[in-house]
């Protein structure tokens, strides 16, 4: 089946976020959803190492060390910016003040649990950092992935199987098969990319999906995608 | 008078013993305490228990520490970075213990103990392997897990400045743990570019009041700030998406 | 373009129902939002439960919103002071409920709220009439009372600057409550005494940022700075010693 | 026996800070100690809504509202003040960081327990405000007192009778008789004003009292204090 590029999922997935909204990126892939912010609206990026009105990266030979985002990349602050110390940062999150916050993923279960910090492979190095309160820290947390993995297995699961970062707290799967949401049915097609179906997309998860596509891919940015055939994988796989 | 400024970082570090737990300020390189680790090196306090973010980086501050093995125990959030390895070889070999905790959970157990909190029910991490074993309770229709402050005999914290009565300005994302470290240790002792008179910090913009420290050395303007607010050429690793291995998928 | 500031204080109480839960900042007089109390005054909603530190000075503010009986219930640490005569009739008439908690504790509780903590030990009241009923718990040797969060629909706080992201500064001992409570309910008005451009306030110094904020408006500056820093003649009610009675013992 | 004035007692506490040292004075009178610190040394003032450096009341016409103690007294703030909000100011006491704390008191028994927030009539209205902090939010508690109700009732006693403010918390007792430590063993005389001695304090107490003040008199403020009829009370009874 046809899947978006990583690139088109990034301008997918910012094109669903308000303006006014306070959002969290997380690291790796889903930074790349700043980059389709739109320029005239103004939308407010939070990380987790104390900041919020960051910025984009600084120009060439203006790097600052002391003003990196939550990925150790050098950021700017935006006019109207303001820094604080970890607890307060964190307290903002696990408050429940954030609007969005979008993560990468090893899996997500139909009941909307996070897998996406470790793969329990023995012999790893565990490290966690801010996942599990990024899982919990926001009103809408969206995960961004590919649907398969390079082995073509499903990371939309009945249950996860890999260590888990957070329990029921998944609101929508963006992936570059299909946008899915967390419902309480299990998952359900938001909006099925290209050529892909509610029905061919059951398939490829091995899981019974709930049509909630009606009307939703009208004007979308995926409505005009082709096949293509990047992949949109997690960070935390690296 | 009061005057918590010492001469130079050895006096700074003087008297660390042999297993003491020390908070080391600090996400990934922004706001670590370079001057004071190297110092406590060069100190030579072992068997330490070690409270920071991450577990080093490269081969200079806490990862030279690790690497004098003078680490007994390290609590953590995120010890696996691209330019951990001194950390990395250590775990592997079996010759540091873990404890690994969310980072969020870390920020508020230091800040419990500066706040003279019993224990907290934080809802992060419920439901997961790192909090297996930890007592559960359902408040109002969620589920949190209760956890315990972490102290420490020494905190070491890196700062833009302070007066002779040890309040703290600091510098962007560099505050990161500072301020939650310097209330959670018996002795703060703090590194900063520079010693401001009494009275030059607005009272307004205070962020660690001097009540939560002790030690204070001057270290001169970190490297990166010699020549104005900008430089390029810092060796600034992230943990960036890997182009290479991006492009191979 | 995000702009939370409101035309006037009758727009920012706006929406503001029977039932609901308000937290008013202020310590006394000092950061208490006199003006959008008016306005909630003006506005007419009842049933009202307060979460504030004291309940009311003279016949201003709160103390103004009690005496038009709109008031069911306040959670405070000290209502009873040298001007508190609108809430102590209706105290002693019985017709306001009162939580008392102890003012670390209150803050604290606050602060949970904000901070998405469930619950917290604090050693604060054990032993006291006012953790009675409450649940207890030794913790490394000390004795805890177990403590939940306060939230609340709104929250009216007084701040000194704002910026159209609602960033804010205060002034002096006016902070006191404000940035807690602003972090802990569900729509939290501020009143400034100027709204200053975005980029006005320097991101090191924000108390208060944005994201905790909702309403903002603009109520001039506060009738003791008009005439500059200083006034005199202003009538500052304390908990003073009284020399009359003090001399009589 | 003889007393002290109020004033000497507050400057009798004040001998006992040392330089350096962080010290809140409650509400009333122990805020009189601050008159009796040395011009010549830095003794940090707290004052829990909110300030670090507290300073003299201002001179007249200088009022600022804003600028409050936790008496609601107008005060200034002292080159190298902070500023911070009530969560981390009640953090800081109840976290252990103040030196010295001193406070009124209805009643202190033998085990360190202390009653200053309510007497416990019936429709009385309750205020306890920052002293159950406070109680437990010093590393030495102090207390200011009369030795003595207005009825000549001990406000030293077995066990507290009043509702109590906190538990085995008071380390010492500063009475216009004399000064009390809290020991393993009861109260000990630390010094005795005037013609009080052990034996006379045992008798207006009730209590058996540890003899602790050898040598410890001389040198005192009060060593020279005559009679005094002025009495200490704590302003909570108010």
């Amino acid at each position: 089946m046809s899947t978006i590029t990583r690139n088109e999922l990034a301008a997918r997935i910012a094109a669903d976020i308000p303006e006014g909204s306070y959002v969290n990126l997380g690291i790796g892939a889903p930074t790349l959803v700043a980059n389709y912010l739109p320029d005239d609206q103004e939308i407010i990026l939070h990380t987790e190492n104390g900041l919020l009105g960051m910025g984009p990266a600084p120009e060439a030979g203006r790097v600052d060390p002391d003003l990196i985002n939550a990925g150790k990349q050098a950021v700017t602050a935006l006019p109207g910016a303001a820094y604080f110390h970890h607890a307060d940062s964190f307290g903002m999150m696990r408050g429940g003040h954030l609007d969005v916050c979008v993560l990468g993923a090893f899996q997500v279960s139909q009941t909307g649990d996070l897998a996406n910090w470790s793969t329990g492979a023995p012999g790893a190095i565990p490290a966690v950092g801010g996942a599990m309160d990024l899982a919990i820290g926001a009103k809408s947390v969206y995960v961004m992935t590919d649907l398969l993995t390079k082995k073509g297995e499903s990371k939309l699961v009945a249950a996860c199987s890999y260590p888990l970062t957070g329990v029921g707290c998944v609101t929508r799967v963006y992936t570059d098969h299909a946008v899915f949401d967390v419902t309480p049915d299990g998952f359900a097609v938001r909006e099925a990319f290209g050529d892909n179906t509610v029905d061919s997309l059951a398939e490829l998860t091995g899981l019974a999906l709930v049509d909630a596509s009606a009307g939703s891919v009208a004007g979308s940015v995926a409505a005009v995608v082709a096949d293509s055939v990047a992949s949109v994988a997690s960070p935390e796989e690296d | 008078m009061i005057d918590k400024t010492v001469a130079d970082v050895a006096a700074a570090v003087a008297g660390i013993a042999d297993g003491a737990t020390i908070m080391i300020g600090g996400f990934g390189r922004a706001g670590q305490p370079v001057e004071l680790i190297d110092a406590l090196i060069e100190q030579g306090a072992g068997d330490l228990t070690i409270v920071s973010n991450n577990a080093g980086n490269g081969d200079v501050g806490l990862a030279a520490l690790l690497a004098k093995r003078r680490v007994r125990k390290i609590i953590c959030s995120f010890p696996r970075q691209v330019d951990s390895w001194v950390f990395d070889g250590l775990y592997r070999a079996g010759e540091i213990e873990l404890e690994l905790v969310p980072q969020g959970n870390l920020a508020e157990r230091i800040r419990a103990a500066g706040a003279g909190i019993g224990a907290f029910f934080s809802p992060t991490g419920v439901g997961t392997q790192l909090a297996e074993g930890k007592e559960h309770r359902e408040i109002d229709g969620r589920r949190y897990v209760l956890e315990y402050p972490i102290t420490a005999d020494y905190a070491l914290v890196s700062a833009r400045q302070a007066d002779r009565w040890g309040n703290l300005v600091y510098r962007e994302t560099a505050r990161n743990f500072g301020p939650v470290m310097a209330s959670a240790a018996s002795t703060t002792i703090v590194q900063v570019d520079e010693v401001v008179p009494l009275g030059a910090l607005d009272p307004e913009t205070v962020v660690t009041p001097g009540i939560f420290v002790d030690r204070i050395v001057a270290v001169g303007e970190r490297a990166w700030l010699r020549k104005g607010a900008f430089v390029g050429g810092v060796d600034l690793e992230g943990d960036p998406i890997d182009p290479a291995k991006e492009a191979a998928r």
